[in-house]
């Protein structure tokens, strides 16, 4: 029998997310658990060095709680609105403390993931050439080619200490799959050495076993599988349920104010136990607005070989 | 139709700028707008591409940012980021790479890292995203973006993406594929660039911009094409998809 | 409206293969193109650099039958049988004439193939350390991380002139879906200047775009696609038919007699026209036995966001 | 049961090993049916990994290659080769690597390329394949092989995949994550490796063998552990597995 690695979002982030911890949730727009992030900043973690490609509103949240004292990202924005003010606060003026920042660019974030989750010392790639990246940040360097000496540049492995991945489903063992966007999850998945796991659905093993092609995330490699269905909102799950475009332009106006950002955040974050209860606070009317019609993938035919 | 806005006509030549081309990578914000009034228009087969791991999106409403569920619904393929970057973007498969830019300068050169000092700006920006290595990798830049004296700057704060670094001909010794910027497109003008110099050119104004008023928002000598165009008006089907059918709540293009 | 690329076996290698060009079959076991190699053994291609994990028996035949001069690879067998006898021939005894030979382990040959993809110079990998093969092979060259000095492996891009993938299903404009094992079918496809796609079904646009995460090589890749039902055999396609091992085993007996083989060519390839002859000639009770029985995928919901 | 026969007895012994292991990579040929037999007896929670591109096969019926498509079918994932080996083995996710040899040296160096020269060998082996990876990077090494004075050789003609290469301290020294080769099964034995020098030791010999039989199968001079012991016999159940359900053709373990 495989491991049963079921567990709640309180007890996983107890367990596997630790002050000082090098912390990546995931997710690029599609799929970003906002949940994890919410159990984070509930349970007061601190000095965490949060790692992502798009620090977006979720990490808005949790740098305004005052979970991190780091940042490592290659986008930095509120999509399709604006800023995060709360982020640049931090940056700008240092209030109410100065954020460290380790900048780069996607293609370097997701190649330090993938030199991460490939055990490699460095990851090559075409980018950063005549650019003030390298000035700014030393974890830029230059590689040059064996084959005929050719200049690229190289990114030093990320090696996150906890990856938060949300998806659509995983089996009790934390097989893990996902359809849409799925960004740099794989890679960050196995750079990490530890894994939460949350889904939207928990599902029996032979539903993942039916389509071994669709699995982004071996068992092996996760910790925690949490159930918690609608734990990305804002951010959306393909298929279950839309981008609430509505609460990523009021964040705008929450997190320009120190003071409404920490109202929000004690209403919603810290005045609810459980994303249970944030789901429920939001209503079924919102819920309604958000969810797609269906559009089916079709179903392909492994055969049966006996 | 109605008069339109400025933000209207630079929808409009953007989107006017991408005919004949094959496979577009789209940035954030008003390419978004300008890609699918194109792929309404002058550009019907081109295939679209995104940094969130999408190729060939048909979007059935006007995507609300890079990762919006409707580019994948329907789409041709979707894939990991790295797979984007590496096998599409690096190995040579994109045509054009569409960026904005919160500075430029006059050889295209991109900063949207800060204003001010790096280390405490005034302004931050949101940094890179895909747009260094779009910037490198894909064939031709495509730069959108409003024009301003504080926006086209004779010493950008930050070099995020490189253009034509200091002269056409740095570029081509670099080697890369990318041939770097070839159009800019503002609510003011559409712009080259000089083949020798690598320095930017006014192509075209559009109608009832003067070419006194790109030079007032320019932050240095700005050259003028000898046969300087005037952008034709945005059509009334252009503005009937921009109106109706891709912003009709003016998201984009209010200013 | 997409391009139309549909073409038949004769038209595409006719066009797309040429006297001394670099190609390359792929599929892992799975999907091999035997068709393909069977059209360019018909149309005495000459001079070829054959590149392929696992020259497995359709490279024996190619190389039987003369079209090559060089063969580039990882694992050369007749997997789970035993030996290419007409290769081995080759090598061992030069008979009827030498046969060059480049190098690699399966690892190395995927980051060849991996590099030309992402076009990159060189493709790190922690392998062949303290081994023979970089004495062999000039090609596997140390480099040395810009990160604290750590010395790995690495390999030079693979650019084959023309990548044959054998896919269940495409459209007209050569969007390609596979399922099963996909080896680096992609990697050689995206790494290749030309690229045939050779189907079992060709299926509307509208059945690729319901399930865009399944798509492996994009249209914009491929320059034509073949229409031809089990043209993989006695490899397989994955919940179409199985592999025949039968044949397998009888190519040992062949390919030990060069008289035996040229026979085989003779009545097989030779004495077919097309794939559809050879598939007609192997019998329907043949087929029926390959045949295996459903095992579906299920569906998935991507949601209709209007 | 009815007495068993030497390629019987080294399945059986090199299904016994894989007890308590958790990811096995699975090569080709003998150890194919070995993890299958462990699978079904001393290792029933084993995950089974394959370079085709598979983890967590359950295969329905033995597979007759490493790419048979009865181990996709209900698998846990499959993904492409570069994925496999970059993720997954190079990743350190592979306990255990099982491989074959053509020669093997003292210190467990695998030669699975040539017999004689390179460039004009007697014998053209099929090479590595994944081997030369699965010994740098898994983090222990089984080899499953048959025993002659031909295989267990004082020096191999091409070191394909690295054992304990001179001695035991030296693949240390190199800073792998694979610990190397540490068990050896034959149709004569059960071997390991001295801790200290890295070299073979003979650790049991099955029933009916005698340590003459191996030292004879061996071309140097072979330690013997002072508590040799003997394997015990196949069970009946594992006997009735390999003939009834793994390989009734007799296929894998006719010898």
């Amino acid at each position: 029998m495989a491991e049963d690695k079921v567990a709640t979002m309180r007890d996983a982030v107890a367990e596997l997310v630790r002050d000082g911890d090098t912390l990546a949730i995931e997710g690029f727009t599609h799929l970003i658990s906002f949940a994890a992030g919410h159990e984070v900043i509930r349970q007061r973690r601190r000095d965490l060095t949060l790692c992502r490609l798009t620090p977006d509103v979720v990490y808005d949240q949790m740098i305004g709680a005052g979970v991190a004292r780091k940042l490592v990202f290659s986008w930095m924005g509120n999509p399709g609105v604006g800023s995060l003010h709360a982020i640049r606060r931090r940056v700008e003026h240092h209030d109410p403390a100065p954020l460290e920042l380790e900048e780069y660019s996607h293609f370097g974030m997701v190649g330090r993931y993938a030199a991460g989750a490939a055990n490699l010392p460095f990851w090559p790639l075409r980018s950063y050439f005549e650019t003030d990246l390298p000035k700014v940040n030393p974890n830029i360097r230059p590689v040059t080619s064996p084959f005929g000496g050719e200049p690229v540049f190289a990114v030093p492995p990320l090696r996150p200490d906890v990856a938060v991945v949300h998806a659509q489903r995983a089996d009790a063992a934390g097989n893990t799959q996902i359809w849409g966007l799925t960004g740099c999850q794989k890679e960050a998945a196995f750079a990490a050495s530890r894994v939460i796991v949350v889904v939207e659905e928990l599902v029996a093993s032979e539903v993942v076993r039916a389509d071994p092609n669709r699995t982004l995330i071996p068992g092996i490699k996760v910790d925690a599988v949490v159930v918690c269905p609608r734990g990305a909102h804002p951010s959306y799950a393909q298929g279950y349920y839309d981008r609430d475009n509505r609460f990523y332009l009021e964040w705008d106006r929450i997190s320009r104010d120190p003071e409404a950002l920490g109202g929000w955040l004690d209403e919603w974050v810290h005045g609810t136990a459980t994303h249970q209860e944030y789901v429920d606070k939001l209503g079924a009317e919102r819920w309604a607005e958000l969810t797609p019609a269906p559009a089916l993938s079709g179903s392909v035919d492994y055969g049966d070989y006996r | 139709m109605s008069r339109w806005s400025k933000s209207e006509m630079l929808v409009v030549a953007g989107a006017r700028a991408l005919e004949g081309r094959r496979v577009c990578f789209v940035g954030i914000g008003l390419p978004n707008i300008a890609v699918a009034l194109a792929q309404r228009t002058v550009a019907p087969d081109i295939e679209l591409i995104y940094e969130s791991g999408v190729y060939g999106a048909r979007p059935a409403r006007l995507p609300l940012s890079i990762g919006d569920p409707c580019l994948v619904t329907g789409a041709t393929a979707a894939m990991s980021m790295v797979e984007l970057f590496s096998h599409y973007l690096q190995g040579g498969l994109v045509d054009v790479g569409f960026l904005g830019a919160a500075q430029l300068d006059r050889y295209g050169n991109i900063n949207t890292t800060v204003i001010g000092d790096y280390e405490r700006p005034k302004v931050r920006l949101p940094g890179s995203g895909g747009a260094c290595e779009i910037a490198i990798n894909a064939r031709e830049v495509f730069v959108l973006m409003r024009q301003s004296a504080r926006s086209f700057v004779e010493r950008i704060d930050f070099r995020t993406s490189p253009g034509n670094l200091g002269g056409a001909a740095l570029r081509a010794a670099q080697g890369w594929q990318g041939l770097g910027p070839s159009v800019v497109v503002t609510d003011l003008g559409r712009y080259g660039f000089d083949p020798d110099t690598g320095e930017m050119v006014l192509l075209a104004v559009h109608p009832g911009a003067e070419v006194e008023d790109a030079k007032a928002a320019t932050g240095w000598d700005l050259k003028v094409a000898d046969d300087l165009q005037v952008t034709p008006d945005p059509t009334d089907t252009e503005l009937r998809l921009i109106r109706e059918e891709l912003d009709p709540d003016g998201v984009y293009v209010k200013g």
